[in-house]
């Protein structure tokens, strides 16, 4: 499948109707995911109103850890297959996951605060989003720091595998670290069981940012490939075309 | 000695072009040379010398052309091929902060030579009487004697120069034209990125 | 509508996750978007040169 | 064997080296010094509170004196076109990059490891016998300049001047550290050398050997394009 987008125009084609369609089924869920969220579900009987946080929450950090997963495959795609559209695709969803990242912990902090009476605690989730939100900074910062377009792809590609193998160690680390440390008081796994009437809204803010992913990879995608063309096209300004002289066999002296 | 240059090693370029940092900077070189054969690439400061000369030597990747090593004409792949060629680049690889001697033992233990070879080596570039001299404190020209005796140390039949006379005096561009001109004579092949013409029996390729 | 806002005594956290969460996603999805346009116009600009400076390819 | 035998002629080269000019190795025990004696500063003479915080400060100061020596272990040979040579002329810089490994190990792993025992006497640590901390700290020091050694390749790829290190070892290292504080914190106290803790480890110790070799010569093939 990826080949068939090797070529780009290919794939303008392609993003010029997917492109619209995830905008479309963006805003459809939001219009019925945002009314539902903030004000058509019920509040929960333990946490109040907190518990609509809940529906930017929780959607952040299933995509946070969906994205790098996708950033992995993508750098495990352009590994073996060379594929530059694969780099390109990992390129454009390093900025929205490290963003996921971000909220994840900040709502998840703002959440703690009347639920647990603390900003932050060193809980094994909270502590796994912070190292992966570091992986993704060190991972944008390849992107950012070279020079060399193709050189930062493929050093990209080594950061994106090696923090992807490095995620299910930290999370397991982590959460013995937290078990040794943490009395797990705090936290309870036997939370609200989810009821219907928050599972829609819940469903519809996930599908509006796995929509809106795809759309940032798809625009994001685009703009390299233009970014490319405008490059390919300077080049012949920027290089002088070399013409060696023709070497004669008897070209000997000295 | 030169038992290394019994095998007939050979070098084809078709169409070839490099790049430094996404920009094409040498385009469209073709040529074959073989042993007994040496080949100075002329060309201004920033023409592409080294580059061209780093994509020979395989580490720099090529945009566009093919370049194929051969030994007794059997084409190898370039990572394979890599143990039948001497660099001496641009830098010379050379620990300021260690002896003379110090470093070429290094490369000795590299290469899996007896550090027997050096005082003859030593003597051939001309640096004798130096072995204990911190290489930091030599002067410029004898520090690209000492980088050009690793080339003899590693007794390889390929010998890829960068610059090899630069900043060294009338004396020593004659030494090591004489020391590459003994090389070719013995079966061996030699690329030259060089702006000054050396005393060797050549064919030159000129860029930019 | 007081009351909607008030979030039983916690709308300063519903909003500022709700509000974050739209300023960062919506903020960086502009931005993508301008940033779409812009190249897009000037690849769009280096191409319409390209065909002046050589008629015949 | 070639492998082993361009491993020994690197590290042999880099410890020389170190000895010789600039002092490589003092580097990386003043640092350790400095640091110890900061945070002894910074938790107060109070034995209770130096005695938990030995581990840690033992485990931060390795940590960071590796991290300061490793962030630069690939820059001085790619400037004076050691490394260019020999990616070039070897088959593999595999021989390389473990010998750059261990030649780190030895020139500040090894002072760092000895220096363990005598942060703990400092630490108002009363275990008759110290020595039993050596292994995790040995082994903690051979995973974080695994880490350490990866990330620097790629830093030294992008010419990024040791600024990104830091960064990018940081999600390799936090598990080590993880597991290593409580390895040697278990040691200290009940003497345990092979708990559950320093087998996670020695596991994660295990896995960086595995990947960081190989991607780290990756790195350092395409920084020198």
């Amino acid at each position: 499948m990826l080949s068939y987008f090797s070529n780009p125009a290919r794939f303008e084609a392609f993003a010029r109707w997917a492109s619209p369609l995830a905008l479309l089924v963006l805003f459809g869920c939001l219009a019925f995911g945002i009314p539902m969220g903030l004000y058509f579900s019920p509040e929960d009987y333990q946490q109040g109103h907190t518990v609509r946080i809940m529906y930017v929450h929780v959607p952040a950090a299933i995509m946070a850890e969906l994205v790098f997963g996708f950033i992995a495959l993508m750098s495990l795609t352009a590994f073996v297959w060379r594929h530059t559209l694969a780099d390109a695709c990992a390129r454009a969803a390093a900025g929205p996951g490290a963003i996921f990242a971000a909220l994840t912990l900040i709502t998840g902090s703002v959440w703690g605060r009347p639920t647990w009476g603390t900003w932050w605690v060193w809980d094994a989730r909270l502590t796994s989003m912070l190292i992966l939100f570091l992986t993704y900074i060190g991972y944008i910062a390849v992107w950012q720091m070279g020079t060399d377009e193709n050189k930062s792809a493929r050093l990209a590609r080594i950061v994106g595998l090696v923090g992807f193998i490095n995620v299910p160690i930290v999370k397991f680390s982590v959460d013995w670290w937290n078990t040794l440390h943490q009395p797990a008081s705090l936290l309870r796994a036997d939370g609200p069981t989810i009821h219907s009437s928050m599972l829609w809204p819940l469903g519809l803010m996930a599908l509006a940012y796995i929509a809106l992913f795809s759309w940032f990879v798809l625009s994001g995608v685009r703009t390299s490939i233009y970014e490319k063309q405008i490059a390919r096209r300077a080049q012949p300004l920027a290089s002088r075309p070399i013409k060696p002289e023709q070497m004669a066999a008897g070209d000997q002296n000295g | 000695m030169k038992s290394i240059c019994s095998d007939k090693v050979s070098l084809q370029c078709d169409e070839v072009a490099c790049a430094r940092g996404g920009v094409m900077v040498v385009g469209g070189v073709s040529f074959a040379v073989g042993g007994g054969e040496a080949m100075l690439i002329f060309g201004a400061n920033g023409a592409g010398k080294s580059s061209l000369l780093g994509a020979i030597a395989g580490r720099i990747p090529l945009m566009e052309g093919t370049l194929n090593w051969a030994v007794n004409d059997d084409v190898l792949p370039q990572r394979q091929f890599a143990s039948n060629i001497a660099m001496l680049s641009h830098d010379g690889a050379i620990k300021t902060g260690l002896s003379v001697e110090q470093n070429l033992l290094f490369w000795c233990r590299i290469y899996n030579k007896p550090r027997t070879d050096l005082a003859s080596i030593v003597e051939r570039v001309k640096i004798s009487g130096l072995e204990h001299r911190r290489a930091g404190t030599l002067s410029a020209g004898q520090m690209r004697r000492l980088s050009f005796a690793r080339i003899l140390l590693a007794d390889r039949p390929v010998w890829l120069l960068d610059e090899p006379t630069a900043s060294i005096d009338d004396g020593g561009r004659a030494d090591i034209s004489a020391l590459i001109g003994g090389h070719i004579s013995d079966g061996g092949l030699a690329i030259v990125a060089t702006h000054e013409a050396l005393d060797v029996p050549h064919r030159s390729l000129r860029i930019g | 509508m007081a009351e909607f806002f008030a979030m039983g005594g916690y709308g300063f956290h519903v909003w500022t996750c709700w509000g974050l969460s739209g300023i960062l996603l919506g903020g960086l999805g502009i931005a993508r978007e301008r940033r779409l346009r812009r190249t897009a116009k000037l690849a769009k600009q280096h191409d319409e040169r390209a065909k002046r400076e050589e008629p015949n390819p | 064997m070639a492998l082993r035998r361009i491993v020994r002629a690197v590290a042999q080269r880099d410890v020389v080296l170190s000895l010789a000019g600039g002092g490589g190795w003092l580097q990386g025990i003043v640092f350790y010094a400095v640091f110890v004696a900061f945070m002894a500063f910074a938790f107060g003479p109070g034995e209770d509170a130096l005695r938990r915080a030995a581990a840690p400060t033992i485990w931060l100061a390795t940590l960071f004196a590796i991290q300061l020596a490793a962030s630069e272990m690939f820059i001085e040979d790619i400037q004076d076109g050691s490394l260019q040579t020999l990616a070039v002329e070897q088959t593999s810089l595999l021989g390389y990059v473990i010998g750059k490994l261990a030649g780190v190990l030895i020139i500040v792993g090894g002072p760092l490891i000895v220096a363990a025992p005598i942060v703990s006497i400092m630490f108002a640590v009363g275990a008759t016998n110290l020595a039993i901390l050596l292994p995790s700290v040995a082994m903690g020091a051979l995973a974080l300049s695994l880490a350490a050694c990866v990330a620097s390749a790629i830093n030294a790829a992008l010419q990024g001047g040791g600024r990104f290190t830091a960064i990018l070892a940081a999600p390799l290292s936090i598990p080590v550290l993880i597991f290593g504080i409580d390895a040697t914190s278990l040691a200290i106290e009940s003497s345990q050398i092979w708990s559950v803790e320093m087998q996670f480890l020695t596991a994660m110790t295990l896995f960086l050997m595995a990947i960081v070799p190989g991607f780290s010569v990756l790195a350092l093939r395409l920084g020198l394009e």
